[in-house]
């Protein structure tokens, strides 16, 4: 389980994040929300070790991260979908997906077969460099690569972006579908309304640095949350 | 690298141009002023030392707007320097005249014992100073225009221009290096007697090529102030950060790199010419690409982007130098080694890196805090009910 | 005083230590020595010997080794060896002429005649018999004529290449005594050609001459030529040896082609083995590593330091010392490369720039420490037996050091590419440089990986190292002299591209080599770089560039 | 369809990756005035094409025509530009080291010779064109701020801002609504509308509610080529459309 | 203190490429200083060494230089390695009338006031040393140099000295490659080639430094023996050999004033102080440095000659002065500022020495115009009252203008 307590963030003397909490849990999706430059990916980033927190601090299965690096807590089973999927142009696809092996144990050294059945564009491709794919393709490769670490919390930051509408269903069926097996807590961020609320069990909306809305699905009030996502 | 405001960078080079011109006024008062013994009289070879290095920042100037606007790291700055040392040593070589060893009237010496039988033709006209003068400006900016049009428009960018910089020097030092080229070879050229008459070794004579280089170095931060600060600065930097994207929106990228990298190897030719009258020697080794790296670091150790660090970083480096080479002979490599792991270390933005951000952080905390009240007029409209998107969609779209 | 020590001429090594030097001592006496042994026939010597030195009259000593010749005295042979050697000294004391003998830091005197040992010496208790380069030319001569019938056919066979390359007429006789109790395949042919040489130079009739030349031709090297040559002199030999000329010097030419590429592609594989380390810290990390040449020198300075440890405690371990000098220098220079990378290198990733900025400020420091450490001085490093001379391929002369360099390199890229290509090292290490943060989140241990890529482009730095010690100097400027000429192949081969690197190294050689005869080495090189910067204009990213978005994003 | 008469004319373009066909045999035309949007799987070759036009891409064949005479084929990116084409990338690239409000003005519609920016200022109405600009994209607040500094979706508005402000005749705006919130998106597809009035502009993208806003022709590509072409409704009617694309 | 010191500057590089060479010679002036000082100093004050590192960067030759007279005040200065370092010094030595012992073997041409000269010019070395080789029967030449000014000169003197010789042009091959140069291949290739026409052939070797190493290397691995085609070089001496297996490079030759292998009861001396001194047995010695060892024991007495180190006195008293040198005789300044020296040929031995084979029978005074350029052989030097030129054309009857300004 994840726990988010008050955690600040800085960017030199910008404050993106203000004691921001969230809870993630095993088998259920989180999914956040905001408009542009609220704060979302910051989150994500504290989370994933990418930039240091200025106050607060996130504990993952009791124990909290303090200042360990992306690899570790990646090691302690995170995996993130970045903004701006992040592949590593000049690997091949099939090297890509590698590069999650780091750390696994040798049994798990190898492709899940989900990855190929959600996209299978990637099996096609598995010579071409990642950095020729198209951007959707792109994103489908950096939702594959997470999945290559097999993580018990996974971070995703607008994974549906410049992904084809029918892949777009696959995706959140994918997600369904890990949420289902109830192993791993997912985080979601994510502008598409209708998405999100077909997944979400928990939600957050965020505004200027801040969580100021925030509940389960049930709870979750379309035209209140349209509102604030509202420009 | 960020980029400092341009208002910065202009008030912190106006104020250097200040320094400058004071100082330098003042440093030649107490050398003619006063007499050698005198606790108050700067001793002429202090002069020409600081000329020597304020010649070096003019080169490092040079350096900076090419490399800290235009995104080209030249590691063949060098070669620019050098050739408008070449071209001054040429001057000062024929106005030694028949006073040379063998008395010969048109050879200088080399030639002459190494049994030329005329002055090659590239030789001719370096008589007169004005030619001379030209020359400084025009052999660096040619070889550089021509250089620099080939490779601009070939697309040449990132360590691939650097190093094809690296390997121009070299070949020129090589080149330079041959006795057949007819520039003294190894030796290079020496002994020079006279400039515009004046005997180069005067107190006033030394004073005056000092107070020239002080001036040049002035003239060259306005006009590198007024090339930063115009639109075509701000187009340069475009282009140094994202070459790509300036030409999708109609940028001549190559026009750009052309024209600073052209105006910079003169600027570096006009160095070399002051350089070379003031230690009174001009070879080969100047075109060494170890020379040229040097150069770089000195505008790297001041501050990269930031004009006056280059000047900073220049006198600094090369006053270390010359204190440490006498005073730990055997340990300055050392003293030097470590100052420039320190300050990248430490500094990521050199010397000046601390001055600038300073200020920086003033600036980007009032930013902050502008833009939280604008934002929160925003909202306050917003929930107000009126809609300021509308009226700006409406604008933005029907404007043209 | 230098410590170093006579060395056998069939050794071109100097040999270390007590042990070593009784076996050179051995292999100096043994080949006649059967019946040197016999003091008597010796002591017939013992008279000449005063003949030997005769300060620096040169003739005078000339006619003293001729008289020692003429006894056929078989103690003649390792005895004036030993005089050409320079291990003939005057006893000061006594005006003794007696052998040195180094064992570790002692000398002794030993009888040159009956090996019996005379006591120690001090540093200036003899002095050396002075000789010239023509007695030299003397003694081998006469040496061969002493030994052309010795027991070992090895030696026979030195003795007869020395009067192929010595002919004169005089030879003639001896030769043919010889050959006709020569019963060793090999040795006979070259007898047979210094036979045919010498009938040249003597006045045997004109159909012998005739025969003489088509054997010489057959030989079709530049000795061959050279005798050629000489014989067009005589009128009746003229019109045939012109022809044969013509012949040879065709051959010649070919092979002269073929050396050219040989010379660039060992040119090529030295540039290659200096590049190589470079093409990971700067080609795949993007570090501007200006203190990779200090990581060469830190190879060879190693090497440098094996081989003096060797020399002192284990010198009959000197044929290995390159061998044991690799994996240490590449450890030396690998665990540098790690403290670097650790204290500077890691906090500049994101700003290759500055990476130039600190690497010279390191190599300055590095080439100091070397100047305090060793001074400022060469050192010398010994090539091992095996490394030594060259070897004929048809008309290509290949050195041995040259031929193990080429190898070497060869090896040691084959290793690198895969390392890159096939391991999961290698694609971390890929995926760190491409992008460092992603490869984090990726559950890579990014500063693991930045450390032991840079380690290990210095390491390889290091063994280059290694192999240049072996053909330049080992001094503090060792890699100043490298650096530019690593980065211009990198460079041209294309960032990133180990294989680009290769082929760039390879044929930078070769077009050298090419140019040289023509354009001179000065004018050679400066058309290098022209070309270098031309291509570049045609090819912005190297010989092999990365294409598509891929390259651009 | 006459040459003359189009803004912009494909025939035949067909690109190629080691013997990959990103496009193959491409035809297209666009008139002047017109708004197209194109849609199609991910990796279909919009982008690719939009790259041909813009001249970052060449083609291997076929030709491509603006203007009816001007073929772009033989001009580089540049020339293209100042032909009056414009673009925004799928990935978000702007001039990081530059303020949001300098991103703008070197975007302005203007000369591009450095002789001319080494001596002009920005006019008045260059300031006052700025200010509405950044009024659209919403970025007022932010114009001193440093684009580096900016979120994803905030530099995505930025590159539409720095395309408002270049005023092409050809807008291509690859993926403009990306990381956008729906309303934003609605927002977008209103501003596109409003331009299109004057412009002529390709759109791609894969949000259909979106593109059912812009209300225009839509073009499917499929591998390389034309898949499909109509309203909205009548490619979205297409089963190879719902097969490759939409999904069921 | 200051007063009671007298300074000697040492301007030789500690860093760079030449730092190689003269690292050696900043030791030994700290020896020959330690020495003098140990036997009372001299005019009754010690003498202090003033050390800088001028990096092998010539321009900072000329900085340096300018510090060591103006903010030091030392009263000689002893440096310089490179033709172009003193080139570069030399107007800064005649402007402020300071004095410099050059110890380096050099291409002549040049005779300053300020400036004696220790080394040998081209008539104490090159041209000796050919005339021994053909002496034993050389007849084909190649005259290999790293390409600047002093092989440059050397060479065209050699070359016009082979010619008047009656040495036919084909007989010569001429070859010059960069400073540094490291891949000797072809052109060893090329000398042997170029050998093996049947005329007995050696290489006059002026390659420079670093190059050596290398070159020596190449011709033992591809089987050139001194028994074939000997290399005399004229910049090779212990120091250099001593980063070499010598073994294989046995009887090549080296032309030089002094060899570390000459006999003499003053040479054991002054190689046993160095060793004690330097504190490892393993060092040599070589020319330069005798060259240092002359030159400051010349500028010793005339110092005391003059009483004073007021530069003007010591000038002019250095002419005439005669000190031992290494090889057994005495060595005396001559009024063109070059020394008398005698010159030897040796053969490299298997332990890194020099075997000498040939010596003049006498010194050769150092001729600072060589005889063999057209220009400069009616030059003549004499810093004597009342000529005080040192560029007098004989054929014009005037002094050129170095000379006159030079004052
Ligand atoms: N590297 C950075 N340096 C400085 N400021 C930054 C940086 N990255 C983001 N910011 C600022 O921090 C704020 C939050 O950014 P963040 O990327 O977390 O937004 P977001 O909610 O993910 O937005 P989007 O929906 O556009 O992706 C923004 O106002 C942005 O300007
Ligand atoms: N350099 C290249 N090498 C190999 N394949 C390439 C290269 N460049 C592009 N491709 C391939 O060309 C196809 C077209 O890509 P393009 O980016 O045009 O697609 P797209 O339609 O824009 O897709 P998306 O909707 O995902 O952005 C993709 O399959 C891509 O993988
Ligand atoms: N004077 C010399 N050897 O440069
Ligand atoms: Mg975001
Ligand atoms: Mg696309």
């Amino acid at each position: 389980m994840l726990e988010v307590r008050n955690v600040d963030l800085h960017y030199g003397a910008a404050h993106a994040l203000r004691s921001v909490s969230l809870t993630c849990r095993p088998g259920e999706v989180t999914c956040l929300m905001g408009r542009n430059g609220v704060g979302k990916t910051s989150l994500l980033r504290a989370v994933m070790g990418q930039h240091p927190i200025s106050g607060g601090e996130i504990v993952w299965d009791g124990k909290a991260f303090g200042a360990s690096p992306p690899y570790e807590r990646a090691r302690r089973g995170l995996a993130m979908v970045p903004q701006g999927r992040e592949i590593f142009p000049l690997l091949t696809v099939g090297e890509n997906l590698q590069t999650g092996f780091a750390g696994l144990p040798p049994a798990q050294r190898r492709i899940p077969d989900d990855v190929f059945e959600l996209f299978p564009v990637l099996s096609s491709m598995m010579n071409r460099r990642g950095g020729d794919l198209s951007g959707g393709q792109q994103q489908q490769l950096a939702i594959g690569r997470a999945m290559v670490r097999r993580p018990k919390l996974l971070l995703l930051d607008e994974p549906t972006e410049g992904i084809q509408p029918s892949i777009i269903i696959q995706i959140g069926n994918a997600i369904d579908y890990l949420r289902q097996r109830g192993d791993m807590a997912i985080l979601l961020v994510e502008q598409y309304f209708e998405f999100a609320r077909d997944l979400a069990d928990t939600f957050a909306v965020m505004e200027r640095g801040e969580i100021v809305m925030s509940g389960t699905r049930a709870e979750m009030d379309e035209d209140k949350i349209r509102a604030n996502m509202t420009v | 690298m960020t980029t400092i405001s341009p208002i910065l960078l202009t008030r912190f080079a106006l104020g250097a141009i200040a320094i400058l011109l004071v100082g330098s006024l003042v440093v030649i008062y107490l050398n003619l002023a006063f007499d050698p013994g005198d606790p108050w009289h700067v001793p002429t070879y202090v002069v020409s030392l600081l000329g020597k290095y304020l010649a070096f920042a003019l080169l490092a100037l040079s350096i900076d707007l090419v490399w800290g606007f235009g995104g080209v790291l030249t590691l063949g700055h060098g070669a620019f320097f050098a050739l408008g040392g070449y071209a001054m040593g040429m001057y000062l070589m024929r106005q030694i005249g028949d006073r040379g060893v063998y008395g010969n009237p048109l050879l200088p010496d080399f030639m002459v014992f190494l049994n030329w039988d005329g002055l090659p033709w590239y030789w001719h006209g370096f008589d007169m100073f004005w030619f001379a003068a030209l020359m400084v400006v025009l052999v660096p900016g040619l070889l550089a225009f021509v250089f620099g049009w080939l490779a601009f428009r070939s697309r040449v960018t990132g360590v691939y221009l650097s190093i094809i910089t690296q390997a121009m020097t070299f070949a020129l030092m090589l080149a330079f290096f041959r006795n057949e080229m007819g520039f003294g070879g190894n030796n290079g050229l020496t002994d020079f007697k006279d400039i515009l008459g004046f005997s180069i070794q005067a107190r006033e004579t030394r004073a005056a090529l000092f107070f020239a280089t002080a001036l040049a170095l002035c003239l060259g931060l306005l006009l590198a102030i007024w090339l930063v600060r115009s639109r075509f600065g701000q187009a340069l930097v475009a282009v140094r950060d994202a070459e790509a994207r300036a030409r999708f929106i109609g940028y001549r990228v190559e026009h750009y790199k052309l024209i600073i990298w052209t105006v910079s190897a003169a600027m570096a030719g006009v160095a070399g010419a002051l350089y070379v009258p003031q230690v009174g020697i001009i070879n080969p080794g100047e075109f060494a690409p170890a020379n040229s790296i040097e150069a770089v670091i000195w505008v790297a150790v001041g501050g990269r982007g930031t004009l006056v660090g280059s000047i900073v970083g220049a006198v600094l480096v090369n006053f270390g130098k010359t204190y440490f080479t006498g005073a730990f002979p055997e340990l300055w490599l050392f003293v030097l080694g470590a100052l420039f792991v320190v300050v990248t270390v430490l500094l990521p933005r050199g010397i000046m890196g601390p001055f600038f951000g300073l200020i920086d952080r003033r600036r980007q905390r009032k930013l902050i805090a502008e833009q939280q009240e604008s934002a929160a007029r925003a909202s306050a409209e917003r929930e107000a009910g009126v809609d300021p998107d509308d009226t700006a969609m409406a604008r933005g779209g029907a404007a043209e | 005083m230098l410590q170093r020590l006579p060395t056998s001429r069939f050794r071109s090594i100097p040999v270390f230590g007590a042990l070593f030097c009784l076996v050179a001592l051995l292999m100096l006496l043994a080949p006649d020595g059967a019946r040197a042994q016999d003091g008597q026939d010796a002591e017939e010597l013992r008279p000449l010997l005063s003949g030997l030195d005769n300060g620096r009259d040169f003739a005078a000593t000339e006619a003293g080794i001729r008289a020692i010749a003429a006894t056929g005295n078989p103690a003649a042979a390792p005895l004036l060896r030993a005089l050409r050697n320079g291990d003939l000294e005057i006893r000061k004391s006594d005006n003794r002429v007696v052998l040195v003998v180094e064992e570790g830091r002692d000398d002794f005197a030993v009888d040159p005649l009956t090996g019996e040992r005379l006591g120690e010496l001090g540093r200036r208790d003899t002095n050396r018999i002075s000789i010239n380069n023509n007695i030299r030319n003397l003694i081998d001569e006469v040496v061969a004529g002493l030994t052309l019938r010795a027991e070992d056919p090895a030696i026979r066979r030195t003795a007869a290449l020395e009067m192929l390359a010595a002919a004169s007429g005089d030879n003639v006789e001896p030769l043919r005594a010889a050959l006709a109790e020569e019963d060793d395949a090999g040795v006979r042919t070259t007898m047979q050609r210094a036979l045919a040489a010498s009938i040249l130079q003597s006045d045997a009739p004109t159909e012998e001459k005739l025969e003489a030349l088509e054997t010489v031709a057959a030989v079709g090297d530049r000795q061959a030529l050279q005798l050629l040559n000489r014989a067009t002199a005589d009128a009746e030999l003229a019109e045939r040896s012109a022809e044969l000329i013509r012949g040879v010097e065709r051959k010649l030419q070919m092979w002269e082609f073929a050396q050219n590429i040989w010379f660039g592609l060992s040119l090529g594989s030295v540039l290659l083995l200096a590049a190589i380390g470079l093409a990971i810290t700067f080609g795949v990390m993007g570090v501007i590593n200006m203190a990779h040449g200090e990581m060469v020198m830190l190879g060879a300075y190693t090497t440098f330091v094996v081989q003096e440890v060797i020399r002192q405690n284990f010198p009959e371990l000197f044929g290995a010392s390159l061998a044991i000098a690799l994996p240490l220098a590449f450890c030396v220079a690998g665990l540098v490369g790690i403290l670097i990378e650790r204290t500077v290198i890691r906090f500049l990733y994101g700003r290759p720039l500055e990476t130039l900025l600190a690497t010279w400020g390191i190599s300055l420091i590095l080439q100091q420490t070397v100047r305090v450490i060793f001074g400022a001085t060469n050192r010398e490093v010994g090539n091992p037996d095996w490394m030594s001379g060259a070897f004929q391929l048809g008309g290509l002369s290949i050195t041995y050091s040259r031929m193990a360099i080429v190898i070497f390199a060869l090896i040691v890229f084959g290793l690198l590419v895969l390392l890159l290509q096939r391991t999961a090292f290698g694609l971390q290490i890929r995926a760190v440089t491409q992008n460092r943060k992603m490869a984090s989140t990726m559950g890579i241990r990014t500063p693991w990986t930045d450390a032991l890529t840079f380690g290990l482009g210095s390491g390889v730095a290091g063994i280059a190292g290694v192999a240049l010690s072996q053909i330049d100097n080992v001094s503090p400027n060792l890699g100043q002299s490298y650096i530019i000429d690593s980065f211009l192949v990198v460079v041209f081969g294309g960032v990133g591209n180990l294989w680009g690197t290769f082929v760039g190294a390879l044929s930078l050689g070769v077009l050298n080599k090419f140019l040289e005869p023509y354009a001179g080495a000065v004018l050679g090189k400066i058309l290098v770089l022209v070309l270098i910067i031309l291509f570049i204009q045609r090819r912005p990213r190297g010989l092999f560039p990365q294409k598509g978005r891929a390259a651009e994003g | 369809m006459s040459l003359t008469s189009s803004l912009l004319y494909l025939d035949g373009v067909t690109v190629s990756f080691d013997g990959f066909k990103a496009l193959n045999n491409l035809s297209m035309v666009l008139q002047e005035g017109e708004m197209r949007a194109i849609i199609g799987p991910n990796g279909a070759g919009k982008t690719t094409m939009m790259d041909c036009i813009t001249g970052k891409t060449r083609p291997d064949t076929g030709t491509i025509y603006f203007d009816g005479t001007v073929d772009l084929t033989r001009l580089d990116e540049a020339a293209i530009a100042n032909e009056g084409i414009g673009r925004k990338f799928q990935k978000p690239t702007v001039f990081e080291n530059h303020t949001v409000r300098t991103n703008i003005a070197l975007a302005l519609k203007e000369s591009r010779s450095p002789f001319h920016l080494l001596v002009s200022r920005l006019s008045r109405e260059q300031n006052t064109r700025i200010d509405e600009v950044l009024d659209t994209i919403r970025l007022s607040h932010l114009q001193k701020e440093t684009a580096a500094n900016l979120s994803h979706g905030q530099k995505q508005w930025l590159e539409i801002g720095m395309l408002l402000a270049q005023d092409p005749r050809l807008l291509l705006v690859d993926e403009p609504v990306a990381g956008m919130t729906d309303s934003e998106t609605a927002e977008t597809a209103r501003l596109l509308v409003e331009i299109a009035k004057t412009h002529t502009v390709i759109v791609v993208e894969h949000d259909m509610a979106f593109v059912r806003d812009l209300d225009v022709k839509v073009t499917v590509l499929h591998e390389g080529s034309v898949l499909s072409e109509g309203t909205l409704d009548h490619v979205s009617a297409d089963t190879r459309v719902i097969d490759v694309y939409l999904g069921r | 203190q200051d007063d009671d010191t007298i300074k000697v500057g040492i301007l030789h590089s500690l860093s760079g490429t030449m730092a190689i060479s003269e690292t050696t010679l900043k030791d030994v002036m700290l020896m020959l200083i330690e020495e003098q000082n140990a036997k009372g100093g001299l005019l009754g004050k010690q003498l202090e060494a003033v050390v800088v590192d001028p990096a092998s960067d010539w321009p900072l030759f000329a900085e340096k230089a300018r510090q060591l007279l103006s903010q030091d005040e030392v009263a000689a200065v002893f440096g310089s390695w490179t033709s172009v370092s003193r080139k570069s010094v030399l107007p800064v030595f005649e402007e402020l009338n300071g004095i410099l012992f050059y110890p380096v073997q050099y291409e002549g041409e040049e005779s300053s006031r300020n400036i004696f000269y220790t080394g040998a010019a081209p008539n104490q070395q090159a041209i000796p040393a050919v005339d021994y080789l053909m002496d034993q029967g050389v007849e084909r030449w190649v005259l290999a140099g790293t390409d600047y000014v002093y092989p440059r000169t050397t060479n065209k003197i050699l070359e016009q000295y082979l010619k008047d010789s009656g040495v036919a042009d084909e007989d010569i091959m001429i070859n010059y490659t960069p400073f540094g140069h490291s891949d000797w291949q072809s052109i060893v290739s090329e000398i042997k080639t170029f050998g093996s026409t049947g005329k007995k052939t050696a290489v006059v070797s002026t390659i420079n430094g670093d190059a050596n190493v290398p070159f020596y290397k190449e011709l033992a691995n591809q089987g050139i023996e001194a028994t074939d085609i000997p290399v005399v070089a004229f910049s090779v001496g212990e120091e250099e050999l001593a980063g070499i297996d010598t073994a294989p490079l046995v009887g090549h030759l080296a032309a030089w004033n002094y060899f570390m292998s000459v006999d003499t009861p003053e040479n054991d001396a002054f190689i046993e102080n160095w060793l004690d001194f330097i504190g490892d047995d393993n060092r040599v010695t070589n020319d330069p440095m005798e060259a240092h060892y002359i030159g400051f024991n010349m500028w010793v007495e005339a110092v005391k000659k003059a009483g004073t180190t007021d530069p003007d006195a010591v000038i002019d008293a250095m002419i005439g002065v005669a000190v031992p040198n290494l090889s057994g005789g005495y060595s005396a300044m001559m009024p063109n500022h070059h020394i008398t020296k005698p010159v030897l040929i040796g053969e490299i031995l298997d332990d890194g020495q020099f075997g000498i084979v040939w010596e003049t029978p006498g010194l050769v005074p150092g001729d600072a115009w060589s005889d063999y350029l057209p220009d400069s052989k009616p030059l003549i030097s004499d810093w004597r009252a009342p000529m005080s030129c040192g560029n007098f054309n004989t054929e014009t009857g005037q002094c050129g203008g170095q000379g006159a300004s030079g004052q």
